[in-house]
């Protein structure tokens, strides 16, 4: 194996697209540093892009945030400026791993690294976030985030291909987002169910849009249109929250494996969107 | 297979390694450099006991290529203590015996002085959660949680 | 050799709380654990792990791998001298080394996914990762098993084709998985229960967990030309280690020196060999020290977590709460080789208890998976876990405090314990009298919350121990133990000797000399430490008083009976001892070299009358009614330590056995795939408890002194683990008012209870 | 004369016979004359027992004296974690 450390994306675009076997992007590297040490992983060549300029800032952008793809969640957690427009997205980015993990862990590694139980993933289509991706011949396409991942493991990016930044754009007033996950320890674990809930509320407090997204419960994050519309245009009372739960339930599709059961991660992704959405307007109703 | 050149400071001392592309920093610290208090527990940044301090963050060292620590700077375990004197969390761990084994203490007390650092005022949750990546299996952290509140309490000077 | 004592109850030292002596190097990381050694020419050793759980090997070739650049040496099976079941046993070694050797390195067949089936040794680690898989193994693939109880069904598949059930009349004629069967019986069962008001009855089952040490297993061999070798390990038992390595490989005792490293936990899981007699082979066949580390997953798949159970209890008593009684069956897998605790388990589970009516049937059964090691208290937590619960239905059904309902039924001096002899002084009512009284009681739980409550109990050992104490010319003292460190005992023996030689502690410092250094020393393990090294260091301390008093006498030409020690000085005593200055202990010391030599006391012992060590444990405790997850939020340990020696190391062990306890409750199990391989083999998804997991663990020592011990020791290690899975399950039954019968209690399954589904 | 028993784990190894006479003032006299006067108990005594004397477990200790009138019951050898 060889490791690179280019000082520019072109370098690295150019490594990546030319390494005639596997190549790997390190950023934070806690998923790639496991899957090298179980072998499961054995590329010819690691590219760290945390030498490129920009890759660790967090720009100001449109009366959004572009957060590159080397910020580590420790860095993002503390910028006051995110987390006021996206709590959710943040405390979705704050709950992967351990205080350590967070000295390194990037909300960028964790959309590429195409987890179906992701935690960012969520919460970053919840609020409708983009990925800018640079390609070796020089080219910049951005993407829904929603669109990196195509299924476990596996992502559209093509040979050469790099997600440099996600841009979170302006949260409109009124508006707020929320991400809960189940997880048996309180720490340090994998996402049973992950719910994301962003909604924005008219003047009078209904809520005028809302999007409704669940991790771990397919093979990528699933978007709840039914759930949104459970809620769109309620205040959202019992009756609305209790649709919202059953479109929830309704929508998931998960699988029994070591950490939870079919009917159980159906359940629970109702119970954690009712209350992600409940989170959410309380804080969109802080925010008016 | 050709090695790797590194060029690091360790405990603000410059340090020079030849390492495989596939090693990790905990790997250089223990086999290169011979620094052996960090501890590897699982290699896979479950359990904190490789934890270091890299450019002044919390990391596992586990779960860092030995190369990407080029031109940074490593803090460990070895580092904490001053000449001839204990760091006040050092101090309080003996005095409290908030160690059983003590294979898991170096991790505990790297991720507990950076904690201090940041906030020197934590209440009992924030400290559990902060350890949160810190396993210990002997204590069940009832001692650990008391000894850093107690010493973020002394160095506040209550 | 009859040790004479009377048990002391006032304390100089004893009882307070001063640093360790290993601490400063605990917290600098100058401490040298098992993989911190290095060695000139070193290489790295690494194992070859069957992948399948059940299947025979029909060839190994090395060849490939042997011709890398940078192998320097290959063993698999036929590298083992063939130890026959009645192979010749050097030295004290309480396990079958057959199996031991066994599971070491395949033979035959490999008997779970992860069992051993070559190692190589080579210059580096990535040499040697990759000369593994140059070596082709044939495999013929079995139908294979690893729950309990399809492991008992006829037809199931046989981990050892030849194994006919023992203790059964008449044997049965059929090989089997149930590897042994033990009755255990009292008084009239059918009478106890005609005369029950109440019977209750539950299967309940717990899933294996792993002692979760966070050192895994390492080991540093060196062997030279002549035979002689050494080897440096994390072990509980170093002498243990010397024993089975020499049998399994056929050397004598003297050719083999162990040294003991600091051990980073242990829980029972390192008083076998799994590394060390490959890493000593590894060491002869290259002429090279060789260190082998086991990655974490290695030690979830290839060390010796504990048995799975599946337990069918029922428990009769009388309308006033008194127990008539118990028959229960108690089946407890022991991996791919006998000797899984049950009967262990069994006996433990009802010992608190004055009942006088029982039947145990105790199956100990192989399966697909790594063989069994101790993991405290073997055996207890989970038969206590189903009697425990039983009594916490009973209590419920006759409205009785379940306090109350088992200070009705505590067993005190006097009573007859459930395995037969008469228990002397214990403190089991004084456990419970201190939880019913204890502040945290009065607070009610609320909604979703309840409190659960369960008792423990542990029978102790001693067992053999060596200790010298070495008195230094300055007055300070060296006590050398034969017994692993792993949570503080040095502190204990330092405080013991310095209470006993009435010297500062700060003056006595302690080690752990290696096998060449000590007569023969037990694991450190079963709780006996503190106890049976404590006895041994008091001991070898009385023997330097002897010795100085001997000096005194010398010196001023009198009678050695015509002297006392008193207050750290050897005075003159009696009306013709004359008039001499007292000699304090510094100056005998100083005066040593010219007055017959060093001062050194020693003491070789086979330490018996441990006692036996209760508690009892209250947890309180939330459920998410929606989610099933469980929040603990008070939890108070009770528990009788004879004698605290060192409260905070005291206390420390009731903490963490209640955590390990709650783990296991809660989280903790070993996932099989339907192809027998483990699936959760790291600390991701073996889910030991969090610092964010737990609350404070309030703890009450209680103090009924042992007789058997002259400070009144009673060993504290295993009964901590006992009580939590009942406690916590016990809570969790009454806050979603379903009775939960399996562990872990996680949140699908405690959904699943509240649901009503299956 | 002693009267041993068997602890409530061997009973069933024996046959049913819980209570064994024997005249000993050892418990190296007392494992030595029921290995000679009782055959049924040599599985038991095979596989390696402690004694309790007066509710104290021996384990290894042949050499300890048995008072006249002792309780003395046979248990399996327990270690631990």
């Amino acid at each position: 194996m060889r490791y690179e450390a280019p000082r520019t994306l072109a370098d690295a675009t150019g490594m990546l697209a030319s390494c005639p076997g596997a190549a790997r992007v390190l950023a934070g590297g806690t998923d790639l540093l496991v899957a090298l040490r179980s072998g499961l992983v054995e590329p010819e060549l690691v590219v760290d892009i945390k030498r490129i300029p920009g890759m660790e800032d967090i720009v100001a952008e449109d009366g959004g945030w572009r957060v590159g793809a080397a910020v580590p969640g420790a860095v993002l957690s503390r910028h006051d400026g995110v987390r006021r427009q996206w709590p959710g997205v943040v405390e979705a980015v704050e709950l992967i791993g351990s205080t350590q993990i967070q000295g390194r862990a990037t909300m960028v590694g964790n959309l590429c690294n195409a987890s179906p139980a992701a935690d960012s993933v969520p919460a970053m289509m919840a609020a409708g976030a983009l990925a800018r991706v640079a390609g070796p011949d020089g080219r910049e396409r951005d993407v829904p985030v929603g669109d990196v991942a195509t299924g476990p493991g596996i992502t559209s990016l093509a040979t050469g291909e790099v997600v440099t930044s996600v841009f979170l754009p302006e949260a409109p007033a009124r508006s707020a987002d929320a991400y809960l996950r189940l997880i048996p320890r309180t720490e340090m674990d994998i996402a049973v169910v992950g719910a994301a809930v962003s909604l924005t509320l008219d003047e009078g407090g209904r809520c005028a849009a809302a999007k409704v997204v669940l991790g771990a419960v397919g093979p990528r994050a699933l978007v709840v249109e039914d759930g949104a519309a459970a809620i769109v245009g309620t205040s959202l009372d019992d009756e609305a929250v209790a649709a919202l739960e059953a479109a929830a339930s309704a929508a998931a599709q998960p699988i029994d494996d070591k950490r939870g059961t079919v009917s159980y991660r159906r359940k629970v992704a109702g119970v954690l969107a009712r209350r992600a959405a409940r989170i959410a307007a309380t804080r969109a109703g802080e925010r008016s | 297979m050709s090695l790797q050149h590194v060029t690091t400071t360790v405990n603000g001392d410059a340090a020079e390694f030849l390492c495989d592309a596939t090693e990790t920093l905990l790997d250089a610290l223990r086999d290169r450099l011979g620094l052996t208090g960090s501890k590897e527990g699982c290699a896979s940044g479950d359990c904190g006991a490789c934890s270091v301090m890299l450019e002044g963050r919390l990391v596992c060292a586990c779960l860092v290529l030995a190369a990407e620590a080029d031109g940074r700077e490593v803090e460990t375990i070895e580092g904490m203590a001053g000449t001839g004197e204990l760091h006040p969390l050092q101090t309080k761990f003996l005095e409290l015996g908030a160690l059983q084994c003590g294979v898991c203490t170096p991790g505990f007390l790297v991720a507990a002085k950076a904690l201090l650092e940041e906030h020197p005022d934590p209440d009992e949750t924030e400290v559990r959660y902060w350890l949160a990546g810190n396993l210990c299996r002997c204590t069940g952290y009832d001692k650990i949680i008391r000894a850093v509140l107690e010493t973020a309490a002394d160095l506040r000077g209550q | 050799m009859e040790l004479e004592f009377t048990t002391r109850t006032t304390f100089d030292k004893v009882g307070t709380r001063p640093p360790r002596p290993d601490g400063t190097d605990k917290v600098t990381g100058r401490a040298l654990y098992g993989a911190d050694l290095a060695g000139a020419g070193m290489l790295v050793g690494k194992v070859l792990r069957s992948p399948h759980a059940h299947a025979r090997i029909l060839a190994i070739d090395t060849s490939r791998a042997s011709a890398l650049p940078g192998v320097k040496a290959v063993v698999t099976r036929d590298d083992f001298p063939g130890i026959g079941p009645d192979g010749k046993v050097k030295g004290e070694v309480e396990e079958n080394v057959w199996d031991v050797a066994r599971n070491v390195m395949a033979r035959d067949k490999a008997l779970y996914e992860g069992h051993a089936v070559a190692a190589v040794a080579a210059t580096s680690t990535a040499v040697a990762r990759q000369a593994l898989k140059l070596i082709d193994v044939t495999w013929q693939v079995l139908p294979h098993v690893t729950d309990v109880d399809e492991a008992m069904k006829p037809g199931a598949p046989l981990v050892h084709e030849d194994m006919i059930t023992a203790g059964m009349d008449p044997a049965p004629e059929e090989p089997s998985n149930i590897a042994e069967y033990t009755r255990i019986e009292m008084g009239d069962i059918e009478a106890g229960f005609a005369a029950a008001d109440v019977i209750v009855e539950q299967t309940f089952r717990t899933e294996a967990a792993h002692q979760g040490y966070i050192e895994p297993h390492a080991c540093v061999a060196s062997t030279s030309e002549d035979g002689v070798a050494e080897l440096w390990c994390c072990t509980q038992g170093h002498f243990s280690v010397r024993d089975m390595c020499a049998n399994i490989l056929g050397m004598d005792l003297a050719n083999l020196r162990v040294t003991s490293s600091e051990i980073g936990g242990g829980f029972g899981g390192k008083t076998t060999v799994f590394l060390e007699p490959v890493a000593l082979l590894l060491s002869r066949k290259s002429g090279r020290p060789v260190k082998m580390t086991m990655s974490r997953d290695e030690v979830f798949r290839a060390s010796g977590p504990t048995s799975s159970t599946s337990i069918t209890a029922r428990i009769g008593a009388t309308r006033d709460g008194r127990i008539t009684a118990c028959d229960a069956s108690f089946r407890y897998q022991g991996g791919a080789f006998p000797g899984s605790p049950v009967s262990y388990g069994a006996v433990c589970g009802m010992a608190p208890y004055d009942c006088p009516n029982v039947v145990l049937d105790c199956y100990d059964v192989v399966v697909n998976r790594p063989k069994a090691a101790a993991y405290r208290a073997p055996g207890a937590p989970m038969a206590s876990f189903a009697i425990e619960s039983l009594l916490d239905e009973i209590a419920g059904k006759l409205d009785i405090d379940p306090v109350e309902l088992r200070l009705r039924n505590a067993v005190k001096e006097g009573s007859s314990s459930v395995y037969g002899p008469t228990f002397g002084a214990i403190g089991f009512v004084e456990c419970l009298e201190a939880a019913r009284d204890h502040p945290s009681l009065e607070a009610a739980p609320g909604a979703n919350r309840a409190r659960g409550i369960a008792a423990g109990f542990w029978p102790n050992y001693g067992g053999q121990t060596s200790v010298t104490v070495n008195v230094n010319n300055d007055g300070t003292v060296l006590v050398s133990l034969g017994t692993p460190d792993i949570g503080g005992s040095r502190a204990s023996m330092c405080l013991m000797a310095a209470e006993e030689l009435q010297i500062p502690y700060e003056r006595v410092k302690a080690i752990i000399a290696d096998t060449s250094a000590l007569g023969h020393n037990d694991t450190t393990g079963g709780s006996r430490v503190t106890h049976s090294a404590g006895l041994a260091t008091i001991e070898a301390s009385r023997r330097v008083i002897d010795t100085m008093k001997q000096r005194a006498a010398a010196l001023w030409d009198i009678d050695v009976e015509a002297v006392v020690w008193d207050q750290g000085c050897v005075r003159p005593s009696g009306a013709n001892a004359g008039d001499h200055e007292p000699l304090t202990f510094e100056a005998i010391a100083a005066m040593a070299p010219s007055t017959g030599g060093p001062i050194a006391g020693h003491a070789e012992i086979n330490a018996e009358g441990a006692g036996a060590s209760f508690a009892v444990h209250v947890c309180d405790l939330e459920v998410d009614p929606e989610t099933g997850r469980v929040t603990v939020l008070n939890y108070l340990a009770v528990q009788d330590a004879g004698k605290a020696i060192h409260p905070d190391y005291v206390e420390g062990q009731y903490q963490g056995g209640v955590a390990q306890g709650i783990g296991w409750a809660l989280n903790e199990e070993y996932i099989y795939g339907s192809d027998g391989v483990l699936q959760n083999p790291g600390f991701l998804d073996y889910r030991i408890p969090v610092a964010s997991d737990l609350p404070m663990i309030d703890t009450v020592i209680v103090e009924v002194p042992n007789p058997g011990h002259p400070y009144g020791v009673r060993g504290v290690g295993e009964t901590p683990i006992v009580p939590p899975l009942a406690a916590v399950a016990n809570a969790v039954s009454r806050a979603i008012d379903r009775r939960m019968t399996e562990t872990p209690m996680s949140p699908p399954r405690i959904l699943a209870a509240i649901d009503g589904s299956p | 004369m002693i009267d041993v028993r068997l602890g409530a784990t061997l009973r069933s190894m024996a046959g049913g016979r819980q209570s064994f006479p024997v005249e000993a003032g050892t418990v190296g006299q007392v494992l030595e004359r029921l290995q000679g006067a009782y055959p049924e108990l040599s599985a038991v005594l095979d596989r390696g027992v402690a004694v309790s004397i007066d509710g104290r477990i021996y384990r290894d200790s042949l050499l300890q004296r048995v008072p006249d009138g002792a309780e003395v019951y046979l248990m399996p050898r327990v270690a631990g974690g």
